[in-house]
């Protein structure tokens, strides 16, 4: 991943400021940093989203397509998720450099939705057993500045919020099979319910207390972080340990309880913000990518 | 006679099919496990009570594990665990020579593992190909050695630490650490502390500790709150969590307490690991003379 | 260029031989037992990967390409015996740390593929004027349901055969220097075939000769 | 005497103020830990303190490490440097094998511009050497011969047959009688009559 | 100092033995390692076993699946080896896709069993043309010191003799197949083909079951497979030095000893299994 060399002395400087409440850019302890969402960026794509968090930006696109259940559970569908760490964010992506990274994010997404509630995995099935939706939701790293796990977990909440899937008619033909008709009419299409879907919150440890959303020096500083992925009703559907370090258990704990506190607080104003700018409508100015 | 020679480059692109294995024997494009085709279905675990195979419920009742170490003649260092059905092999070679040198800092060691099942491994027959299961069981158990390595002690060099699963029979990634940390122990490679692996399995108000792979795999409909899983990688004379994995839906509360019992859990696998390990150096030689 | 190549008791097909037919390589053969065809490329000596060289002497490579597709692992078990066979006949000490690459490539198989490798490798190597301390040969033997014994059979009497063997024979002592089988024989029927494919070695290290003199008269 | 004490690491041996610290421990808050599994062993070397290690059966694995003799083999040479195998780190032999480089002005002390890396070395030698550097990123470790009990001390002739030295700079075959120039080692080890 | 000696001058060292008529492990020229043998240890197979000759350690293990056979063998079912040498097993072995030697020994297995004729592909058919078994017979060597080709196939018919199938029918009204899990039975092995690999040093001593390290420094390897009838499966020997005629007979004779000896063991085993059972 994206790191940056951090100096012996700046690093005593981040420390002393963390250990006072007081971070390099002025934040505290449990801030982000700013954050800008804007949907329905990508026109080939039932939804999408592009998020930026500091310098971090990531984009995704979200894709619906007509697959065959898994034989172990014919009445849902399922996601699947990629993520694409292109070399623009940095050139270490270069090649295939960016595929260890990738698998690693992508791995711990499936661990994020690996529950029933995230997704209602049941609406995405059109027959039992037959047919049924898979939602394709693609991750497009654009830069790295740092906490990249809650950036693109805020980014695919939008994204599902914007997706809109077809209606579809199943309708018997002559020879008593099953015949699947898409609606032609765009606005004609169902919304996926997104309130269980979880945000990721990533704590990283420097000194004695844990940081929010840490850049890239904050991060140099740092032994371990923790993962929580937290849903609106405070319910923790993933946690992760990452990065070189250990941690103790009652720092653990503590960074569990942070952690709720704020992915809690993270989901309110995200599901207004997103519903605002869809009351927009077409009135909305689009920023798009050069904004 | 053709005037110019057919070069191996020419062909690959004449075959547009599939790319298939070329190195190794191939079977039967498709073939299915026969265990999709049951006529009797396979009875249900209990839900409370005692487990399928008579441990307690809700209590730290992990199963009683075999140990040995320094199996492998060819590795610097081996290790063997089996608990219960569960039974996976560890070798660790090195410190050899950095293979890659363009990363970093040459002042560290480096740490590589490598986790896969054998084919037979599994209730179904696993392919060939390294999957992104395994990768990831890699990572984790890679996040959760590493804290305990002392690698600034092998400059230049790099420690391979190779996982085969020769039977799953769930908690894998649990036994995965504990076995690696004996073989890394057993090789002589300097260490903080050893490295201990439990899990549970949550499942609405109960849960199982080190839960075999039916009750892992199995999802009761009984509560749908509180279902997932959790790993932890402790280092028990630190003190330390080196490694957390959860998935599913668990509260906060739940989670805490989960940790807490693994911890439990890794302390009553402490003296089994302790003893294989001054077992094994006993046998290798008798204690040398005090001069 | 072609010639009969039998004899008073092993019969052989007709064999065909015709070396530096390729400008690229190093040294080139084509080798042709009746209707089965191979081409052989010799590159090297040349610089070797860091990784494979071997301080001592030269590392030999041998890719065996099959007619259609891509190599399947019968192919890499044959390059390990071709591989093998050419390391004990080819003074590889006299060139250390670098690198010799074979290519086989199968034009036409109708039997005795692996036998006809041999062959094809043992001219391409010559033509490549690599030192050697002997030559080889490959002969394949297939033991048919009534016990006879068919020299350099067809693919047809291959598939006919209860047990097919293919040995090396070095141009020395005549001994066998690679031995591959498949389908189960006595011990007895075991030194039968190998006796026979002594002496059918006699005749193709004679036809080597002969191909090779005519070669060489043609070019001076 | 009571039996040795075992130790796995992570294990608690003993404060600071009580034993100095050996090998196969570290330091942690005023205490050594063991980081090893093995015996613990306590020497008295006439300080106030005994010296605390955790030993194994076998010496543990040695890494190359500046200032160490280490035995190797030439693998090929260049006009500029020869490139080794290291195969022991004093005497202990290494598993896995490491890669070193001789540099031609690191081959002797003297006339250092004078040097020829083939009159010095030859594929297959046996040399001691000393470790001068662990290398950077692209390089490897890098050895010298410049002392007299460094350099050659096992290479075989043209004929095969294994040489004896003759002088600081030279070897003789003892078939062929013919001399072959190396940079030889002072002191033939013991070893070769093992 | 002798382990100066040992890996400066491996070649001399070993040579330095075989002139007494000895090895370094202190074996005789013509004597195997200690061969032990567990079997049916994997209960996620459907037969398993492990081998161990002297250090080298195989696991053989077998999974059997259901499909149907191919157009041109309609009453044949099917049999797939493949040999593993993971990096586990040794340091000569990288991660990745199977090299040479593993690809080399997975082509030899097959060979063994196609022409020993262990099992006849025909027993695997359940229904001609529709339905068949397939074995998968995964052998994964955990410790790699030489010789794997003989514990490759001790492991296999180990395993082979191990592996039960489910009873399967074939629903009348759906054509499904049903499969019944608790009725199994043995598989029908009709040879008992077992190898014995030989090296040699130096163009002329013979020595038998080789160490990773002397199959290092030999200049020739032989392997021959022997059935209980004392015929030939497999004479390979891929290049390397030429070998006399009464070197060859030599091997052969061992080859065929060594057959008794693992049948002898590989039926002690099974034996013991069962009167646990």
């Amino acid at each position: 991943m994206a790191t940056v060399q951090v100096s012996e002395a700046e690093k005593v400087y981040i420390l002393h400021g963390i250990r006072d409440d007081l971070r390099v850019d002025g934040r505290g302890c449990e801030d982000y940093r700013h954050m800008e969402i804007e949907t329905d960026v990508v026109s080939n794509t039932d939804g999408s989203a592009k998020v930026t968090l500091g310098d971090t930006a990531v984009l995704v696109g979200v894709k619906a397509d007509i697959g065959k259940p898994r034989p172990k559970v014919p009445n849902e569908g399922y996601v699947e998720f990629f993520v694409d760490c292109s070399a623009n964010a940095t050139p270490e992506f270069e090649g295939r450099g960016g595929e260890e990274l990738g698998t690693e994010l992508s791995n711990t997404l499936y661990k994020v939705f690996n529950n029933k509630h995230s997704v209602d995995l049941k609406s995405l099935c059109i027959s039992a057993g037959e047919h049924c939706w898979v939602l394709y939701v693609d991750v497009l790293l654009l830069q790295c500045d740092g906490n990249l796990y809650d950036a693109i977990s805020v980014a695919i909440k939008a994204a599902l919020f914007n997706t809109k899937i077809p209606r579809v008619h199943i309708s018997a033909d002559e020879e008593g099979g099953k015949e699947i008709e898409l609606s032609d009419d765009p606005y004609d299409c169902v919304r996926l319910n997104v309130e269980n879907v979880p945000c990721i919150v990533t704590l990283c440890k420097v000194g004695h207390r844990h940081v929010v959303d840490a850049t890239l020096q904050e991060k140099a500083c740092s032994v371990a972080s923790l993962i929580i992925s937290v849903t609106h009703k405070g319910t923790i559907t993933c946690t992760r340990k990452v990065g070189g370090g250990s941690l103790d258990p009652e720092s653990i704990f503590e960074m569990t309880e942070a952690g709720k506190r704020v992915g809690k607080a993270l989901h309110a104003p995200l599901m207004k913000l997103l519903q605002q700018e869809e009351s927009l409508g077409k009135a909305r100015q689009k920023v798009g990518f050069l904004g | 006679m053709p005037d110019c020679f057919p070069h191996a480059v020419t062909f690959p692109f004449l075959c547009t099919t599939m790319p298939t294995d070329t190195k190794r024997v191939r079977g039967p494009e498709v073939s299915q496990s026969p265990t999709l085709f049951l006529c009797k279905h396979v009875a249900v675990l209990p839900s409370h009570g005692r487990r399928a195979d008579g441990r307690q419920r809700d209590q730290v009742d992990v199963r009683p594990v075999f140990v040995r170490c320094g199996l492998v003649s060819q590795a610097k260092g081996s290790a063997y665990i089996e608990a219960g059905n569960t039974k996976l092999m560890c070798c660790v070679y090195g410190p050899r020579e950095m293979e890659r040198k363009d990363e970093t800092d040459m002042k560290c060691g480096k740490l590589t593992t490598d986790m896969r099942f054998a084919p037979f491994s599994c209730l179904e027959r696993g392919s060939w190909i390294q999957g992104s299961q395994d990768k990831d069981l890699s990572l984790m158990l890679h996040e959760s050695l590493q804290p305990a390595v002392c690698l600034h002690k092998y400059p230049r060099s790099q420690i391979e630490v190779n996982v085969m699963v020769l039977e799953n029979s769930g908690s894998v990634l649990a036994h995965a650490v504990t076995c690696a940390s004996l073989a890394l122990a057993d090789a002589g490679i300097e260490m903080y502390d050893l490295v201990l692996g439990c899990s549970i399995r949550q499942n609405g108000a109960s849960y199982v500790v080190d839960p075999s792979y039916m009750e892992e795999n199995s999802c009761s409909s009984v509560s749908s709150e509180n279902q997932g899983g959790l790993t932890v990688a402790f280092l028990p004379s630190l003190n330390q969590i080196s490694g957390l994995q959860s998935d599913g839906e668990m509260n906060e509360e739940t989670l805490t307490a989960g940790v807490r019992t693994c911890i439990e859990g890794c302390y009553k696998l402490y003296p089994v690991i302790q003893q294989a390990l001054t077992k094994a150096v006993r046998r290798a030689a008798p204690p040398p003379s005090e001069s | 260029m072609m010639e009969v190549c039998g004899s008073t008791n092993v019969s052989l097909r007709e064999f065909g031989c015709e070396q530096t037919l390729l400008s690229r390589p190093d040294g080139s053969a084509s080798f042709v037992q009746g209707d089965t065809s191979v081409i052989a490329a010799v590159y090297g000596p040349a610089e070797v990967k860091v990784s494979k060289e071997i301080y001592d002497r030269a590392t030999l490579e041998v890719l065996i390409q099959p007619k259609v597709g891509l190599p399947s692992v019968r192919e890499r078990s044959q390059e390990q015996c071709v591989r093998e066979t050419c390391e004990a006949s080819l003074l590889l000490t006299l060139h250390p740390r670098s690198s010799l690459t074979l290519v086989l490539q199968l034009i036409h198989d109708d039997g005795s593929r692996l036998a006809c490798f041999l062959n094809a490798a043992c001219m391409a190597l010559m033509d490549a004027g690599l030192p050697m301390s002997c030559l080889f040969c490959g002969v394949t033997c297939a033991i048919n349901a009534d016990s006879e014994i068919i020299t350099d059979p067809t693919a047809a009497q291959e598939k006919e055969s209860r047990a097919l063997m293919t040995f090396a024979i070095d141009s020395k002592e005549q001994r066998v220097m690679m031995s591959y089988t498949k389908g189960s024989f006595s011990v007895h029927e075991l030194q039968q075939c190998i006796a026979v494919s002594q002496k059918a070695s006699e005749n193709i290290f004679q036809f080597y000769r002969d191909s090779v003199r005519r070669r060489y008269s043609k070019n001076l | 005497m009571s039996p040795m004490k075992l130790c796995v690491p992570g294990d608690k041996l003993c404060s600071t103020e009580d034993c100095i610290p050996g090998t196969g421990i570290y330091l942690r808050h005023g205490c050594i830990y063991s980081s090893l599994t093995g015996y613990v062993l306590k020497k008295n070397e006439g300080e106030e303190l005994p010296v605390i290690s955790v030993v194994r059966e076998t010496e543990t694995q040695l890494l190359p490490d500046v200032g160490a003799i280490v035995t190797c083999k030439v693998t090929s040479i260049n006009p500029r440097f020869a490139k080794v195998h290291i195969l022991y780190v004093g005497s202990t032999p290494l598993k896995d094998r490491f890669r070193g480089t001789i540099r031609k002005e690191d081959v002797r002390a003297t006339e250092k511009d004078k040097v020829e890396t083939y009159k010095s070395f030859r594929p297959g030698d046996i040399v001691l050497a000393k470790v001068i550097s662990l290398g950077d990123v692209q390089s490897n470790y890098l050895l010298t011969t410049a002392e007299n009990e460094l350099g050659v001390v096992v290479a075989h002739s043209e004929a095969g047959a294994q040489m004896v030295p003759i002088s600081w700079c030279e070897m003789q075959c003892p078939q062929t009688h013919s001399k072959e120039f190396r940079k030889v080692a002072r002191v033939q080890p013991e070893f070769l009559q093992a | 100092m002798a382990a100066g000696f040992k890996i400066a001058e491996p070649l001399e060292y070993h040579r330095s033995f075989l002139k007494e008529n000895c090895r370094p492990d202190g074996r005789e020229l013509s004597e195997f390692r200690t061969t032990t043998l567990n079997i049916g240890s994997i209960s996620t197979a459907d037969g398993s076993a492990l081998v161990k000759v002297g250090n080298t350690t195989v696991m053989c293990g077998i999974k059997v699946e259901l499909t149907n056979p191919l157009v041109e063998a309609p009453g044949k079912g099917f049999i797939v080896p493949n040999v593993d040498l993971p990096p586990l097993c040794s340091s000569r072995f990288r991660p990745g896709p199977p090299g040479e030697q593993a690809q080399a020994a997975s082509q030899f297995i097959a060979d063994v069993i196609e022409s020993s004729e262990v099992i006849q592909t025909e027993d695997l058919c359940i229904e001609r043309g529709k339905l068949c078994w397939v074995l998968y017979c995964d052998m994964m060597c955990v410790d790699y010191d030489g010789n794997v080709l003989d514990a490759c196939i001790i492991a296999l018919l180990a395993a082979l003799k191990n592996t039960k199938l489910p009873e399967v029918t074939i629903n009348k009204d759906t054509g499904a197949p049903e499969v019944n899990l608790e009725k199994r039975k043995g598989l029908n092995i009709r040879k008992h083909p077992v190898g014995a690999s030989f090296c040699v040093f130096d163009d002329s001593i013979l020595i038998v079951d080789p160490t990773a390290e002397e199959e290092g420094l030999s200049t020739s390897h032989l392997t021959v497979v022997t059935d209980e009838k004392e015929r030939l499966c497999v004479v390979h020997k891929p290049g390397g030095t030429p070998l006399s005629a009464e070197k060859l007979q030599e091997c052969i004779g061992r080859a065929t000893a060594r057959q008794r000896e693992i049948q002898k063991l590989v039926d002690k085993v099974i034996h013991s299994v069962k009167t646990a059972q």
